[in-house]
């Protein structure tokens, strides 16, 4: 039974931990906003923390420079498993308009799979929603794989 | 007579207190100490006078109401605080000794690497 | 039987279960309302079971400069005084333990949380811990002070009813004063003492504006930085009872009284005045304020609290 | 059994006279020597419980069978009642276990046979002033014990302050003896005796000026050899130079001393408790010094000078109990008094455990060190809790009697400052927690070890002590505490002994009645307690098995890889740790005026503390005149 | 002490919360907004405008040779695409449109191309002139 409601719980509070890696901040804005009033990510049991040992879910902002690629590692791979990575915006999939930048060691995909990207630029808030509703289900499957 | 020594010890203590509380170099505190000790054994010595008494030397079987004599406690209260005065006092040149050797120095206000 | 009925006291009612239920719903209360107050929709109530559960089943992490050991029995150290606090603190007429239950020994086991929560950190080695500590200890040193006042004038007002003028710091005979005399809040020279005791609560279970220790978007949760998975679950639900004992506490010092002598229904009346005591201290000064600077916070607990207390302290003093 | 007590003294200076003949070449005749001189002391006075505590005797003994002629003393007698013994058994405990601790501790220092000679000269006098029946007595053991604790603190001289710590401790210790002897011959010059007893007797309802004077004078003089606040700065020096089996000792038993000659000074020489101003001046100086203590603690950088800052700040907690002077107030003040023997003595050890492993104690240097040592973090840790008072060590219990004792006494802003301290007392040591023993570790203790186990065995010992008298208060309080109060209270019994059946009605023209210590101890332990501890322990075991994550072998093994790092914003793991200097900013921020005046005023020159000494008897010497007839 | 919100906090606390209850009904972009992207091959007349003005290159085209012509590929890579709607506003034919669909957030990468397939047809081959260099400028602006 207490498996049951573990698994039934991960569906419903997932908690979120934002890693900007040299994002506009176009993003960041966003994903604020997915926690405002008119967008209230908590009613689904979102939360941000500020460590990633809380996470479930990793937001990254941004194109991974290359100041940001050791950090966006080392911090990833701090979080506990089961976890989840969103791509949020066009530049962590495919470094968006700093490509071929000389500072730029993206997109993320090279350093850890992701599970989920949200395009846009920014990405609108009900788009994220949409990339979390997704992610949750990743988790879930990942909560049962690990088992 | 005793009056005398009774402002005698007083002076005694007043100044030791005084060269204590007043002078920096600390040998002198040490002095100072050391006139404070004799300034309390003078007292001693005096609260046990008797003018007119004779030495307390004697037996129980010779002891009568009548004997009139020096109060011999407080002979032996000094002798003993004098010898605990010479060690302390001995004890503390010791150190300032040791303390001049360290820091250089015999001033109170610069021995203070403690201190907060 | 005497030793089965103390193990139902301690695991089921009022101890471990009870609490944890009760907790656990207070604080899904909690957030409710404050969304509510800022028109958001907010999470469903029992949002903090989910949150716990969910934290049962994730990977526990030991840092590699932690002290394994005390890293992870602080906060198993910190549930157990929890649950001994909640034996003692009196529902209306019912009390577990009832012969043990004296104010400052539930003050100190109410530190012991805060200490499990500070050894914890320490034992991480976060440098980030090492800050949250820090603020921690300012914050239980900030409301001890008015804390303290507000507890010895209830002691001295009930002391100077019952107990012939000597103070007194038996939860009991606060509530036989409550009983016989109506609820302390109602005695208008200790309002001062209960608008400082609902300053206080906010510190005390460590919520906005005074959650300096775990600012979570300055020191990265402070102490709770490296805990994940079990410890932090623990850590979380040691939150939530702690919303519950301080605001049961609140309700048995100044809103007891005879109650109805049906157990359930005073029970019941303790939880539903618990959460009212929740969403006027708690959640309305969360839904308004935001957090405070360290030093801003000691500045306010030993000015305004410390104030009102000891304007209430003096008032009964004089015997009003 | 008429002998225990000059036994168990003299076999402590003979120890001494032993080493120097004997143990000067030999390391280990010299160890022997010790330890067999202080286990023989502590047997004797162990022995001593039995008859003293539980049968409620009073051993009187005339050294050379002097006995009174006349109803009157001539010479030196041995009293040993229970409130002697209580303070004695204190300081054979703590003298066996520093003895035990010094041996492996001292083993980097030469010429230790100085260090046993003074450590047991210094034992024998504590044990002296203790059993003793003889005020000019008290004064010589009261000389002694500073001169050996001078040698003691300059022991270590080629340590930073060792030789200026000394020289302070000389300086004010031999003003304090200077007040001391001063005050005792003024009281010969008026009643011709120094037996204690008779001088009880005599004074009764008899305070002339010049008794009152000798009062205040012995007042200030034993005040300073307990170090309450304004007499107080040569103390940290002193304990933070000497080394830590030697600063255990000083706030075990030299401060005890101290401490037992106020309290047999107010409450059998002068029956002073009647008057409310004695009483109130101890609880003012009491009070000033326990926040006085805390608060300089807070804001220092050694982790034994801050010891020493909260050995003064609990020894206020022990004169304020004690100047509430109801039955529940002394006892308040002796538990404490034993506890904080008990939990210093550890906290004090371990602080020699940490120099032992690492040669520092300084706070802005270390951290991490539980892993290296995980006991002696163990130990300090009970030490840390049983000190802030935390349920269910010692210092809770005795703390909580402290409360009880100044709210029943309507003192009620005392118990807020009480509290308070103790809230400060906690701050201080998570301080002393997150900067030694957890937290980061610098590189260069990577090779330290947990030291010996003849140094862990000391510090266990005290360690469990420290939990025992915190779960068993009743039985302390029962066997050990009621009996020292109800001596302290019944001053007609102490003076019968010694002078004889019938004297102190004589004298005291009313007859001997034996105090009542009743008092209600709104129970914290009793049987149902054990009840409930026994179900939270089955509850702590319960949700280990459940939770399963606390099965540390399933646990994964610390990898290489950085997810074991601790978070450090993504950044490198580098060496990061927050020190005790960083700690507690918003508190330093807001009282940085009062801190800085403190650290202002403790200037560290010797005439200022002279000064503060001087100054302080004055007004001691002025409020008695004005205040007390 | 000032609480500024107190008011309204409490007011807010009885009124219908302002949050768009989104997952469940669905929600309109404004007008104007720039979501995915549409592409209408039949318009295209494989000018490369689009490819030219597009700053993250997120614009990729294949040309193969078929038996008819050139077989041309558009493809639009969401996952980096500014939706600046340059290569809308450039395009002369208007083949190119940013809808004001903004469900974007998949978990397959290939979710997020966009491509579209003409086929376009040679001109027939022109006589053989003398000069070669007007040619070559009109075959360059045909491609």
């Amino acid at each position: 039974m207490l498996k049951e409601l573990i698994a039934k719980s991960f569906e419903k509070s997932p908690w979120l931990f934002h890693l900007n890696t040299g994002s506009c901040n176009g993003c960041d804005i966003e994903i604020v906003s997915v926690i405002t009033p008119r967008y209230d990510a908590e009613r689904m049991g979102f939360k941000l923390t500020g460590t990633p040992r809380h996470a479930d879910i990793v937001l990254v902002t941004g194109p991974i420079t290359s100041q940001s690629k050791d950090r966006l590692i080392r911090t990833l791979a701090q979080v506990p498993d089961p976890k989840v990575v969103v791509a949020i915006g066009s530049c962590p999939r495919s470094t968006n308009v700093f490509n071929g930048s000389y500072s730029v060691e993206g997109p993320l995909d090279k350093y850890v799979p992701i599970d989920v990207s949200v395009a846009g630029c920014p990405p609108k808030p009900e788009a994220i929603i949409d990339g979390l509703a997704k992610a949750i289900e990743i988790l879930k499957e990942k909560r049962r794989a690990m088992k | 007579m005793i009056l005398v020594n009774y402002i005698a010890c007083i002076i005694l203590i007043v100044l030791g207190f005084y060269v204590i509380l007043t002078k920096k170099n600390i040998l002198k505190i040490i002095i100072g100490m050391g006139l404070v000790d004799y300034g309390i054994n003078l007292l001693i010595i005096s609260i046990g006078f008797n003018p007119g008494g004779t030495a307390p030397i004697f037996t129980f079987s010779e002891l009568r109401p009548e004997s009139f004599f020096v109060d011999p406690v407080p002979q032996a209260l000094t002798l003993t605080s004098i010898v605990i005065g010479a060690c302390v006092t001995a004890m503390a040149l010791s150190l300032v000794i040791k303390i001049k050797e360290k820091y250089g120095t015999l001033d109170a206000d610069k021995v203070r690497r403690l201190n907060g | 039987m005497v030793v089965l009925s103390y193990l139902f006291y301690v695991l089921v009612f009022p101890g471990l279960l009870f609490s944890t239920i009760v907790g656990l719903i207070l604080s899904g209360i909690d957030r409710k309302v404050v969304a509510r107050m800022q028109k958001r929709i907010g999470p469903p109530i029992i949002q903090p079971f989910y949150d716990f559960f969910k934290l049962l089943g994730k990977e526990t992490i030991v840092p590699r400069t932690a002290s394994r050991k005390t890293f992870l029995y602080a906060p198993v150290i910190g549930l157990l005084a929890l649950v001994t606090v909640a034996l003692f603190i009196p529902m209306f007429k019912f009390t577990a333990i009832s012969t043990v239950a004296d104010i400052i020994v539930i003050i100190y086991l109410l530190t012991i949380p805060a200490v499990a929560l500070i050894i914890g950190g320490a034992a991480s080695g976060s440098p980030y811990a090492g800050v949250g500590i820090s603020r921690e200890m300012v914050a239980i040193i900030s409301y001890e002070l008015p804390l303290v006042i507000v507890l010895l004038t209830i002691g001295k007002k009930v002391g100077m009813a019952l107990n012939n003028g000597a103070i007194t710091f038996s939860l009991s005979q606060i509530v036989n004063y409550q009983a016989q005399y109506g609820p302390m809040i109602t005695k208008w020279s200790l309002i001062p003492a209960a608008i400082a005791l609902l300053l206080i609560i906010p510190i005390k279970v460590g919520s906005v504006p005074f959650d300096i220790a775990e600012a979570e978007t300055e020191i990265c949760e402070g102490p709770l930085v490296e805990y994940s998975g079990v410890p932090l679950a623990i850590f979380k639900l040691n939150h939530a009872i702690k919303m519950f004992i301080m605001t049961s506490l609140f309700v048995t010092l100044f809103l007891s009284g005879k109650g109805t002598g049906i157990l359930i229904v005073d029970i019941l009346l303790q939880v539903i005045l618990s959460a009212i005591v929740v969403i006027v201290s708690i959640s309305t000064l969360k839904a308004i304020t935001a957090r405070l600077k360290v030093e801003q916070v000691l500045k306010f607990f030993w000015t305004y609290p410390t104030a009102l207390a000891l304007l209430s302290l003096i008032l009964v003093w004089m015997g009003f | 059994m008429q002998h225990y007590p000059i036994l168990s003294i003299v076999t402590l200076f003979l120890g001494a006279f032993l080493t120097v003949i004997f143990g000067s070449k030999n390391e280990t005749v010299r160890k022997f020597i010790a330890l067999v001189a202080s286990s023989i002391s502590l047997i004797l006075v162990l022995m001593l419980i039995k008859p003293v505590m539980i049968e409620n005797n009073v051993i009187q003994y005339w050294m050379g069978n002097w006995r009174p002629i006349h109803d009157w003393a001539i010479g030196i007698g041995l009293e040993v009642d229970s409130l002697g013994l209580f303070f004695g058994i204190i300081a054979v405990v703590t003298i066996f276990l520093s003895i035990v601790f010094s041996f492996r501790y001292t083993e980097k220092d030469s010429e230790t046979d100085k260090y046993y000679v003074l450590f047991l000269m210094l034992s024998g006098s504590v044990l002296g002033l203790v059993f003793t029946g003889d005020l000019f007595n008290m004064f010589v053991m009261i000389e002694i014990m500073t001169f050996a604790a001078v040698g003691l603190t300059a022991f270590r001289n080629y340590q930073e302050g060792a030789l200026e710590a000394a020289l302070k401790y000389l300086v004010l210790g031999s003003i304090g003896s200077s007040l001391v002897l001063a005050g005792t011959i003024t009281i010969y010059s008026q009643v011709h005796t120094l037996n204690m007893a008779q001088i009880s007797a005599l004074l009764f309802n008899n305070l002339t000026p010049s008794t009152l004077f000798a009062f205040a004078l012995l007042l200030a003089g034993y005040s300073l050899k307990a170090f309450v606040v304004p007499f107080h700065p040569a103390a940290p020096d002193a304990y933070m130079s000497a080394p830590s089996s030697i600063s255990m000792a000083f706030s075990g038993m030299v401060n005890k001393a101290g401490v037992y000659a106020i309290i047999r000074l107010v409450y059998v020489l002068y029956h002073a408790m009647s008057f409310k101003s004695i009483q109130l001046l101890l609880i003012i100086i009491g009070t000033i010094t326990m926040f006085v203590g805390v608060t300089m603690a807070l804001a220092q950088n050694d982790f034994k000078r801050l010891l020493a800052f909260h050995s003064i700040s609990q020894i206020g907690y022990v004169i304020t109990a004690v100047g509430v002077s109801t039955a529940l107030g002394l006892t308040a003040g002796l538990y404490h008094a034993l506890n904080h023997t008990l939990f210093k003595g550890l906290l004090f050890l371990t602080a020699g455990a940490v120099f032992y492993a690492t040669g520092t104690t300084d706070l802005n240097k270390l951290g991490g060190l539980a892993k290296k040592m995980p006991q002696t973090a163990a130990v300090f840790l009970i030490g840390a809790f049983s000190i802030s008072g935390l349920p269910p060590f010692n210092g809770f219990v005795s703390k909580w009697l402290v409360y009880q004792a100044t709210y029943q006494a309507n003192l009620a802003p005392v118990t807020i400052v009480a509290l308070l301290v103790s809230v400060m007392t906690l701050a201080s040591f998570i301080k002393v927690a997150q900067s030694i023993f957890f937290g980061q570790m610098p590189k260069e203790f990577e090779n330290v070890k947990e030291v010996p186990l003849s140094m862990r065995i000391p510090m266990w010992i005290m360690a469990i002590l420290c939990v025992l008298t915190g779960i068993f208060p009743n039985f302390v309080t029962k066997y050990l505490i009621s009996p020292a109060v109800s001596a302290a209270l019944n001053v007609g019994k102490y003076i019968d002994i010694m002078m004889g059946n019938g004297y102190a009605e004589k004298i005291l023209g009313k007859p001997v009645e034996i105090p009542a210590v009743d008092y209600v101890l709104a129970g914290y332990w009793n049987p149902v307690a054990w009840l409930v501890l026994f179900a939270l322990l089955l509850l702590a075991v319960t949700i280990v098995a459940v939770a399963g994550g606390f099965n540390t072998a399933s646990l994964p093994v610390d990898g290489d890889d950085s997810k074991y790092e601790v978070f450090f914003g993504g950044e490198a793991n580098e060496y990061s740790h927050v020190k005790g200097n960083d700690l507690f900013w918003g508190l330093k921020y807001d009282l940085r005026h009062y801190f800085g005046f403190m650290h202002d005023a403790h200037s560290g020159i010797i005439n200022d503390y002279a000064l503060w000494a001087i100054f302080t008897t004055t007004i001691f010497i002025v409020y008695i005149f004005l205040l007390v007839p | 002490m000032k609480f500024p919100y107190l008011k309204e906090a409490i007011k807010s606390a009885f009124k219908k919360p302002s949050t768009e209850p989104y997952p469940k009904v669905n929600k309109e972009a404004p007008e104007g907004y720039r979501g995915k992207i549409k592409y209408y091959p039949e318009k295209c007349v494989n000018c490369g405008l689009c490819i030219r003005v597009c700053a993250p290159g997120c614009i990729t085209r294949t040309i193969e040779k078929v038996e008819e012509g050139d077989k041309v590929t558009f493809t639009f890579y969401q996952g980096q695409c500014t939706f600046c709607s340059l290569c809308a506003d450039f395009c002369p034919r208007g083949a190119i449109e940013l809808t004001k669909d903004y469900h974007l957030a998949v978990t397959d990468p290939k979710d997020l191309i966009v491509s579209g397939t003409f086929i376009k047809k040679a001109p027939p081959k022109p006589p053989v002139q003398p000069q070669n260099q007007p040619a070559a400028k009109n075959q360059e602006s045909n491609a």
